[in-house]
């Protein structure tokens, strides 16, 4: 049935997607057809509004800080990232000394064990959901990770 | 003293906890679901760390990611708030058990005041005042007629085995005794097939009144006055004062020292309420709240302690350091609870706050973390702010409330602002003469 | 009691004042220049009336305009809040001859104290105490010796006909007084051409404490006791707390009762603040203030009363209704006068405010007539919030300044929020060790 | 001189219009002229953010009111507008019964009466500053006038 048809969400999306951006037309095409968006005017966007009237929250709390280590911004809308299910500690190895699971340029295919996350005392491991290559590790074993933050870039 | 507190909480009372923490100099760690990236608490907070996605159940109720935000955060010590998991004494005993402070009672006690029937049961047992009739089930129509008789009409008959409002009869005298007692046996036995019923007196115009304890390791217990929460909407308390308009500085000593002398006697820690029904002077225990209420504001406006402060301090083994004489009442408060919903239909009103102005000056306390622009999320509770007014007699706060609701600007969002204002203007409400079910009355008559 | 009153001012005090007649359920009508007429206190007056052009002279000090919108309005009481008209005598007069009432003391007592010499003299005629020295000119060299050793020195012999510190020397011991009394002298027949001098104790590093007073028509007065207003620069006050770290309860007393008595017996009427310079647990007395004050709040928070209801009440013939007796302090508090200055140049920052956000909690009270799209003209006074944090004690009152100057937030315009927070962290303050010279070596020091 | 040169504030109000409607372009032509402006991109603009978040305050203020009579809020911009220096109460006659000092229709001269306001028990005579014709008379005998309201519109 979805596949019938259009997707409103996907639209909403794009919409979305040309408000954040500025652009005035974007066009994508997929195996469910294609849709494109487009407004005449750049809008004088309530999002806009929100950005500028939220301005007081960076200047009141500048102490803000995830504990995690640095990630770009971007990393967690990259269509490859692994985001963290879980809050922990990141493990990039099997035991302390041991090989690496994967490294950056290695092949993975789905399933593959790509790090652990320990957790209460329990290490849950964290697979690849499709194959692809390791382009980026974003964090190093021992970190902290939150949830939803990125891990790996694996396109 | 702590090294640095998780706060387990969003909203209002995650950014009431930080500024305690701030004040007393601890660093806090916020907690947050990704619906609250942008929130308030999250942006004060001195470190935060993400447990889960929108659903409270993933996050802010997810007992393995607010313990693992702890370790990696490095905090020793816990915050629960209220409402979540602050009620919740395996939540409190997994953080013990992880070597970290709750900031609460005890698991003990908690799962004491958990279990409605066991708490009453034990309070009773210290001489804490409960609904007076029958202990336990009422075998015969003879006996329910000698317990009515001595507690007196209005009574109720109430099936053992019930709930909702099932199997519940009122016998308005006793002409009315027979009929109430079969129809309610009669209603049991086909509702929960167990026809035992008991009886107690009936309560048809109470005050839901509460009193406000504090408790330390050393066996020191204060009470910090009553609040009357009468005004309340399908069980959901929307103003509070403190103190109570139909309690006198007599009936609140005779009452806090019963209290106090029964928590004593447990071993009770920490904050606590206890809620009662009140009509024609006497007092009915209900419940035990095991944690910081949401109207404690009012409480710290006529009693000039910092309630989180105290608590906080509590956890870390410091002793109180004062007794009940030190404890003074002062003025009057008046706290209106700010919902982000329609004020005519109490549908939610979630959405993008575009303005907000607090009202300011004399006498006026605002708790929210609402900011211009920032998100009301449509998970969680709908309480966006607290205005909390204070003066030196209650018809000067009533004014001061008024004229700060005039005040207080949400734009984007409708909230119950406006029926607040429609409740100030009430003459029952300015006359004090209100019972726990003048508003809902008030609601469906106005609307 | 009144049925309208003008509210002759603009800004946080307007608002400060309407908020109270709000409360008191008078209405009020605003006046504004019109470079205002989108101001706070003209959006929420019950009624305005613009007055002029921006220019203060042709508007907030236009008395003309100011009378005929009283009259134009049927307002029958004038506010005339701080600053402005506040402490003219001939305006209180005019509003008088109009048939209105004057929101404040007497003219004559206004043009008592308007005159700094005449009101030292009947100040310490009445035997509140003043800079010990000289009583007027001092004829001889020898006479100066013979004073000098009386009153200890450092000794000031100053020029009487003098200003601006010409004609002014300090001989810190008896060997330099020679050298002092002829260099004054020669500076004062250059400057002034007049070389009579007169001499008195030198303070070198007096706190400025202010004694609040309250009188009503009918002989009652009593004192809210003090103010320490110390932290200034360039003679403007920045920062103020109640009660002063340097004055103890017996010493307040003293200065209290001898102040009420004076001012009971020159029959004075409304608010008023006696402003002292106090040095090695002496004080001097300086000037009286005929009015409301800007740190008038600080004062509320500890006494527990509204200043400006007081003074509407006085104004109406009201007895006080409480004596000294009555008054209790408790808790210490602390203003921080917010400006729209640079932090580091003291520049004024006119512009527009682009956000607003005020903090919030316990114990934090903010008067600022700010809102989120509001215009800080460039035409009036630079301060545009004040911040006042009252807790227990003074370290938790620091604590709570501390965190409140973090959650305060005005994006498009600078303020001086980042000054309060480098002076809420140096030991000096903490300790409260400080004199009027504090804040301006402070700032010379850290730019 | 002004004739010869452009209005250096008709483009500013020109500019201004643009960044509140979201235009890309005004083009205004008449006597004085033709001006065109144009902006590749709407502004995001600050304006638009201040009136957005300047709406707490009507909210809030509900009970704004001048004493004066319904006057256009566009009167007091017209060009032939007639406002008042001083705040006070109008006379339209110069006594009680007598004939109105001008009436709408009426030919003025610059300098001759239009009005009287009484302020301190003083009358002020309000004269034309120009000569013209009397379009509209905005308020009555007795009302009270504010500082800069406008009174009459003479073109």
């Amino acid at each position: 049935m979805s596949d019938d048809r259009f997707d409103p969400e996907c639209v909403r999306q794009l919409a979305q997607i040309l408000s954040e951006t500025g652009l005035t037309e974007i066009e994508v095409e997929g195996k469910a057809g294609r849709i494109r968006v487009a407004r005449e005017h750049p809008p004088v966007a309530p999002t806009t509004v929100a950005a500028q009237v939220a301005a007081p929250a960076p200047a009141v709390a500048p102490a803000v800080s995830a504990p995690a280590p640095a990630a770009q911004p971007d990393d967690a809308h990259s269509p490859g990232a692994v985001l963290s299910p879980m809050v922990g500690i990141a493990y990039l190895s099997p035991e302390p000394g041991a090989e690496p699971f994967v490294m950056v340029g290695h092949t993975v295919t789905a399933g593959q064990t790509l790090m652990l996350i320990e957790a209460m005392k329990t290490f849950n491991q964290i697979k690849a959901t499709k194959a692809g290559t390791v382009r980026r590790i974003l964090v190093t074993t021992g970190a902290p990770v939150e949830y939803g933050q990125p891990l790996m870039i694996v396109e | 003293m702590f090294n640095k507190i998780l706060i387990a909480n969003r909203g209002e009372i995650a950014l009431r906890i930080q500024r305690a923490c701030r004040e007393m100099g601890i660093p806090t760690v916020a907690v947050h679901s990704t619906a609250d990236a942008e929130a308030m608490h999250v942006r004060f907070a001195d470190e935060s760390v993400c447990i889960g996605p929108p659903p409270a159940r993933d996050s802010y109720l997810n007992i393995p990611a607010i313990l693992a935000a702890a370790t990696i955060t490095g905090a020793d010590a816990i915050h629960p708030g209220y409402g979540f998991l602050s009620e919740n004494a395996s939540f409190a005993e997994m953080v013990e058990a992880h070597g970290l402070t709750f900031i609460g009672p005890s698991p003990a006690h908690m799962r004491m005041m958990g279990d409605k029937i066991a708490a009453k049961q034990s309070m009773g047992a210290l001489g804490v005042p409960l609904v007076p009739g029958s202990d336990g089930e009422v075998a015969t129509l003879d006996e329910a007629r000698k317990i009515a008789d001595e507690v007196g009409y209005p009574v109720l008959i109430k099936a053992t085995a019930g709930g909702g409002g099932r199997g519940m009869k009122v016998a308005n005298d006793p002409s009315e005794l027979e009929e109430a007692w079969h129809v309610a046996r009669t209603e049991a036995k086909s509702a929960f097939g167990n026809d035992a019923v008991y009886l107690e007196k009936y309560l048809d115009k109470p005050r839901h009144v509460e009193l406000q304890v504090l408790a330390d390791a050393h066996g020191n217990v204060v009470h910090l006055g009553e609040r009357d929460c009468s005004m309340q909407r399908r069980h959901q308390k929307v103003l509070e004062e403190a103190g109570s308009p139909a309690i006198t500085p007599e009936v609140r000593d005779q009452l806090g020292a019963t209290a106090t002398a029964a928590l004593a006697k447990i071993g009770y820690r920490n904050a606590g309420t206890l809620e009662f029904l009140y009509q024609d002077g006497k007092f009915a225990f209900i419940e035990m709240n095991t944690r910081l209420q949401v109207e404690h504001p009012i409480t710290e406006a006529i009693c000039g302690l910092d309630l989180v402060r105290e608590q906080i301090r509590i956890a870390a083994g410091h002793a109180l350091g004062y007794t009940q004489s030190d404890i003074k009442f002062r003025g009057h408060a008046i706290e209106c609870r700010i919902n982000a919903e329609d004020p005519e239909t109490f549908l939610p009103t979630p959405g993008t706050v575009e303005a907000f102005h607090a009202p300011g000056g004399l006498g006026v306390r605002v708790d929210s973390a609402l900011y211009a622009g920032c998100k009301v999320p449509p998970y969680y509770d709908s309480l966006v702010a607290k205005l909390v007014v204070y003066a030196p007699t209650r018809l000067e706060a009533i004014a001061r409330l008024r004229r700060s609701l005039e005040e207080f600007a949400v734009v984007g969002i409708s909230t119950t602002v406006p029926l607040h204002q429609r409740i100030v203007a009430e003459p029952d409400f300015i006359a004090g003469d209100y019972t726990i079910h003048w508003l809902e009355k008030f609601v469906n008559r106005t609307r």
